[in-house]
């Protein structure tokens, strides 16, 4: 008999201060809210059938997703006129909703916009009001960040902005940029003389927004040729653009993470209930170690996965802890959604790797999620300075 | 006399009172120890039978040893979260029972409470609150390895009501330091493999129980072979039904996976450790070693967090698979710690000054099977976590329903 | 006209006259091409029926496309270390047979030769030498994947001695560009489920055969299913013994294993190629992604070592189960080259200009699965490693020796 | 269906230049007759036994090996008084040997001392007469490359020569020095101005040799304490230690792969006996997938070890096509056995993990293998070279 690893406590400590994993009858009827209404208006099918038809996404839902449960005004805090959910809330939504792959503008508008927008807000009006327009469901907004092969490096953005302040003018090129073909309104990241900053685009003036083709199906995404077009800067004078991005990725990492909870834990189900009725040699396909063993591990890493995501929603933003959580979500869960996407299309057999079966949906969500804010090597690396603190003193200074 | 609790305390209420009673009755030397940290003053306070026995008595009398238990038995009959609170009031100073009597506290306890008649309680389980009864358990056997249930050890009837036994038990902890063991053994061949065993409680000093250290790899004994020859046991050494003894034993092995002592945290583990080291020579410099190390650190917090998750959610019913969850991933990461320890150190793990004492990347490279296999192999765990937390159909055993005796026999 | 080679005739010898029987016979235009490593020309000439159809049909003649069947239906009876120097004198001009005769060449022949009739080898072999007929395979089911034997495509004799088949199949790769189908089909399903089926020789034009293409992840369609509607055969398009067709399908699985088409070589592979990628677009400097790079590398040269082991040895008697070594190992090759594919281009693997080509880490991430699942999976081909290579016990079979039409059926 | 990778040539070449895995008559005869001198001489229990009693080796065996086979002078060339034989006899002498975790003095004096004193006896009279002496077995010599946490590091090497040609002195510490405590003769690399160098120590004068206690329980190591002792410098004005060394490595990797492979294959055999007649749950626990897909995999990766080990073998020393299959060798088998030796303490269960049972001798063994020449890691480093020519043109330089 071992003992689990590092499982005591070495130091005093009140009972009281156990906040992880508290669970309130809120967020129980949040997530029965949202489970609900995917149930009902956005099951896996229809994602399918909205992806197959060219469409950006169902524009009723979107309005029903803010009128009935302000969904778009969770992360927007109280004073910007939105919901002032905490983290934990915004993840159950974003678990709910991995579950059935919805994809479209929610998470640029309603995840990555808020992670950006509310450090600027403190500073910037501009910003403030685009927060009180994304609370009320009323505007799309897509965050521009990724270049290259770079998804989420703030520091490796070449996109150059020009020109005296209050009228500024970009020129480069963002890739992979959610919803950006059609959202309203475009955030950007671009350096300037004094480092990266935050720009909204003008929309109706000059960039090129080039509509992909995308490995997601169920999120739409473009290319931005940025030619010298205007835009306006946001924040205030001494706004750290590149801080405002690493906090804004570790924010949206753990709702990431969650999706990828919720991607996760669906495939082990759906393999499970799979694997239970079919039948090969004489006996249930799940009856043979090779097929539980490798279900079993992915529902081992699925478990671990929630453990994650949700320790990290469960602490406050800007402490060391909730950086340490956002980054072991961030590679944890990239690679167990991952892993199980894969071992789900496995244990499917021929099935599962036909265009019409749902599996490789989920394959293809999760390697656009373990991409989208950076991948789980560079989570690791930055994770070196949490066991070393002595070794690496300005631990959370910007990547 | 129990500390002054009501069985519905709250967690907080709990804690306070075990930390104000462990102020009020450690003896004062080690008290301060524990207070400023001196680890080693109170791990030789814990190793001196002298100072430990009157104060495992007086913790075990106060009901703190055995918060979960009903109050007439040694208990404070707690919830399990204001148990696990107690529990953690007392181990913030170290000063708990040890790792030797988790099979009395935590297996022995609840299975003698739950299955034990009165006589048995009352016999058993004040002892064992005070500390004054050490137990083993008698359950594996060389031929029966993961498959439990098929255990050829026999008990015997004879016309008197009192028992004959024997077979030979091997994995028992602590078996050669016990006063008492708890034993499965067959009494029933001609019924199916796991209706026709017993459960009995054995004095350990009955004649012909002889215990022998069995050696691993990694040189140390931690574990014992028991052979038991015409060994005599009194009819009230069963505990339960007869022929029930399974059910009896899931109780048993239920309180294993589930045995948590005391509140999880995350924090400083042996990742952190091995990155510590393989800062200090050098090999964190190697971008693969450090990625691995650092994978290692993911998952263990990970772990950590899923342990307090369950810790956290256990009042609201936890899912018996989930210490297999644990279980599992503790093993494949011990097996991944003596892995890199090695690597890590990778000559210092390959030879060492002869008569000096044995490094530490030997110690943990050699010693990183024994949580995959002791205790049930990961396999065993797979199959529960699938069976259990998933719902897949169960492997045929072709011999589940044959009787005993008519089974082929393993070489 | 046979190329002038003795069946004894040694590794060098078959090479040499090969060689010399192309260089003579290639379009000049073409062997140009070829040796100036013009592989589009060549690609071009192979595509183009006009051309490539006399071609093949010259090869065929010359015994060059089968060259280890008899003499006597259009093969030259060599040795397979002989027939391989043989294939590999043709493949090093690129104009050989292409994959889409592999079931004809590789599968049909070698059974047909096995198991078939003088009438039907006479009316099957030349035709498939010179490249006059397309096969396909018609094994799999969808209710029956990798337990190939619980198919249950039915046949019913007819008082005339002529079949009626119902049914489905499935994964059947060419299966609407083919003349001819190797079908298993339940003949008997009273008898347990390896014992009642049968073999057939189907003509693909029969009314009732409609080959549809199954789309699969990538979006592309390599597969069909085939749907068989009272299909009617004639009596002697039975192959082998009636109810005997489990052992004229292992001659076939057996073919599928081995299936080495020329001699292998150790060099440029998958990992070269994402190592030049990675090294392109500087993600070769993540230290990690390197290692993996590096390490399938590693994998890959090793595969291609085992590759050739295999051929150097075969002579020598090459066991069975080899071919399953190295499918499972490319499988997981397959698997990791498209997970690293995505990982040296995340970006371009995520999105690329719509309407424009999909960009090949995308088409490499999609069909990561294809070879784990396709032919056989890889948990297959681990069971077949471990019982025919090492020895192990099969995994029990509860219908095995049940009637076919007493199993429960799958959902 | 898809091709296997890289499976055919693209170039147009004779098939008679095909010689991997060319076996003879020769080859069988040397193999049975290790094989049988194992059986009857050196099996595993006395290996055990050996180094349960302190012995060093068993000297009669010794003495039989080079009076009947002459194993120690195998990879002697002829002119040096040896056998002459090709890096394949030798590799299967030394796959016979890791069947029955054969240790001793073979490996540092019959394959480490010739593979670094060839080159040397070019130049080396000296070199060459110690050369005749192993062959005859009549010498056993120990080589001592390593130091702290490096284990075959030509360029780290510390250990420092001074002093005049002729009459240099040596200072420094070697560990893991194989048979360092026992053999007649000791080889070490240290440095000198003109760069690391190969000298031969006197040993009858001044080296604190201190016996180590070893994970091998096989293979006696030492440490060598070397205070301003006396040593002769070996080789030619000119003979560069650093690629004496590093050829050697690769020669001896080849033979260690082939070690490696013999212990491999040895524990996927005796695993597969014992999971046949093992019975749990009714049946042989080789009839449950969880055992039979472990032992597949394992025995997969010892037949591709055996593939790489021999592929390399079958190279000639000094081409580039040599130094590949080192490198994939030291790569592929060191995992391989590694990762083989844990699943057999795994799937022999309990009694797999106790100190009777021969399994964690192969653990033990396995992972003083991975070690001894450089990691695996390092070894997949210096391939990228192979894999891309043109990134660095000094693809065969010393790492």
């Amino acid at each position: 008999m071992t003992g689990e690893t590092g499982a005591t406590a070495s130091e005093p400590a009140g009972a009281d201060d156990l906040v992880e994993f508290a669970w309130t009858d809120e967020h129980a009827d949040l997530r029965q809210a949202v489970r609900r209404l995917m149930a009902t208006r956005a099951p896996l099918d229809r994602a399918r059938a909205v992806a197959d038809s060219g469409e950006r996404h169902d524009a009723d839902l979107w309005r029903t997703m803010a009128e009935q449960l302000g969904l778009q005004g969770l992360a927007v805090p109280e004073e910007h006129g939105g919901f002032g959910g905490t983290l934990v809330d915004v993840a159950l939504v974003a678990e709910e909703m991995g579950t059935v792959l919805h994809g479209g503008p929610f998470l640029p508008t309603a995840v990555l916009a808020p992670a950006v927008l509310v450090p600027l807000a403190e500073h910037d009006g501009e910003a403030a009001a685009l927060l009180g327009r994304i609370a009320a469901g009323a505007t799309t907004v897509a965050v521009a960040v990724a270049e290259g092969r770079h998804a989420w490096a703030p520091g490796l953005v070449t996109t150059r902005a020009t020109g005296a302040p209050g009228s500024e003018r970009l020129t480069g090129r963002k890739d992979l940029v959610l919803d950006g073909a059609d959202a309203d309104e475009v955030l950007v990241l671009a350096t300037t003389d004094s480092g990266p900053a935050w720009f909204r685009l003008d929309t109706t003036d000059g960039p090129r927004r080039e509509r992909c083709a995308t490995l997601d199906l169920t999120r739409p995404a473009a290319t931005l040729h940025l030619d010298d077009v205007p835009a306006r800067r946001l924040g205030g004078p001494d706004t750290d653009g590149a801080a405002v991005a690493d906090r804004a990725a570790l924010v949206a990492s753990v709702v990431l993470a969650a999706e990828q909870v919720g991607g996760a834990a669906e495939v082990v189900r759906r393999t499970a209930e799979y694997v239970t009725t079919r039948r090969q040699f004489g006996r249930p396909v799940g009856s043979f170690q090779g097929v539980k063993h490798r279900l079993a591990d992915a529902a081992v890493r699925a478990e671990m996965a929630r453990s994650a995501a949700y320790w990290a929603a469960f602490q406050r933003p800007g402490t060391d802890d909730f950086e340490l959580g956002a980054l072991v979500a961030r590679s944890h869960c990239s690679e167990a959604f991952l892993q199980t996407a894969k071992d789900g299309i496995q244990l499917h057999g021929g099935i599962g790797f036909t265009w019409e079966h749902d599996m490789h949906l989920f394959l293809r969500r999760a390697r656009l999620d373990a991409t989208l804010l950076g991948d789980a090597a560079a989570a690791r690396e930055r994770l070196l300075a949490h066991a070393l603190p002595d070794l690496a003193p300005s631990a959370t200074e910007v990547a | 006399m129990p500390v002054d609790l009501s069985p519905d305390a709250t967690e907080a209420e709990a804690y306070a009172a075990a930390d104000a009673w462990v102020r009020e009755h450690l003896p004062a030397d080690v008290l301060k120890a524990a207070l400023g940290a001196e680890w080693p003053e109170v791990a030789a306070f814990v190793a001196d039978p002298e100072r430990s026995t009157p104060w495992f008595a007086a913790l075990g009398d106060a009901g703190l040893s055995s918060p979960t238990w009903p109050c007439e038995h040694g208990g404070l009959g707690l919830s399990a979260a204001s148990a696990g609170a107690v529990t953690e009031a007392v181990t913030q100073y170290r000063v708990g029972r040890t790792m030797a009597d988790f099979v009395g506290l935590a297996l022995a306890g609840p299975t003698i409470i739950a299955h034990g008649t009165a006589a048995q309680k009352e016999r058993f389980l004040g002892p064992l609150a005070r500390g004054e009864h050490r137990w083993c358990q008698l359950f594996s056997e060389p031929g029966a390895g993961s498959d439990l249930a098929g255990l050829s050890t026999r008990a015997e009837q004879q016309a008197d009501g009192t028992w004959v036994v024997n077979g030979q038990k091997v994995w028992s902890s602590f078996a050669h330091l016990s006063d008492f063991g708890l034993l499965m053994a067959r009494t029933d061949p001609s019924l199916p493999k796991h209706r026709g065993i017993t459960y009995f409680l054995v004095d350990m000093t009955t004649p012909g129980v002889e215990a022998r250290p069995l050696r691993q790899m990694t040189g140390h004994a931690e574990f014992n072979e028991v052979f038991l020859t015409e060994v005599e046991l009194p009819a009230d050494a069963v505990l339960g039904e007869l022929n029930g003894g399974w059910a009896v034993a899931i109780t048993t092995l239920m309180q294993e996976r589930n045995g948590l002592t005391g509140r999880p945290a995350v924090g400083d583990g042996k990742a952190d450790e091995l990155l510590r080291r393989a800062h200090g020579n050098g090999s964190l410099e190697e971008p693969v070693l450090r990625d691995r190390l650092l994978r290692m650190l993911v998952e263990e917090r990970a772990l950590q967090m899923t342990t307090l998750r369950a810790y956290a959610e256990a009042g609201r019913g936890a899912a018996g698979a989930e210490g297999s969850v644990r279980k599992l991933v503790n093993a494949q990461l011990e097996e991944e710690a003596g892995a890199l320890a090695a690597e890590v150190d990778p000559l210092t793990a390959l030879s060492w000054p002869a008569g000096g004492a044995v490094p530490a990347p030997v110690e943990e490279f050699l010693a990183m099977k024994t949580t995959s296999i002791a205790g049930g192999t990961s396999e065993i765990q797979r199959n529960i976590i699938a069976e259990r937390l998933l719902g897949l159909p169960k492997d045929p055993d072709p011999e589940k329903d044959k009787p005993f005796s008519e089974r082929p026999r393993t070489s």
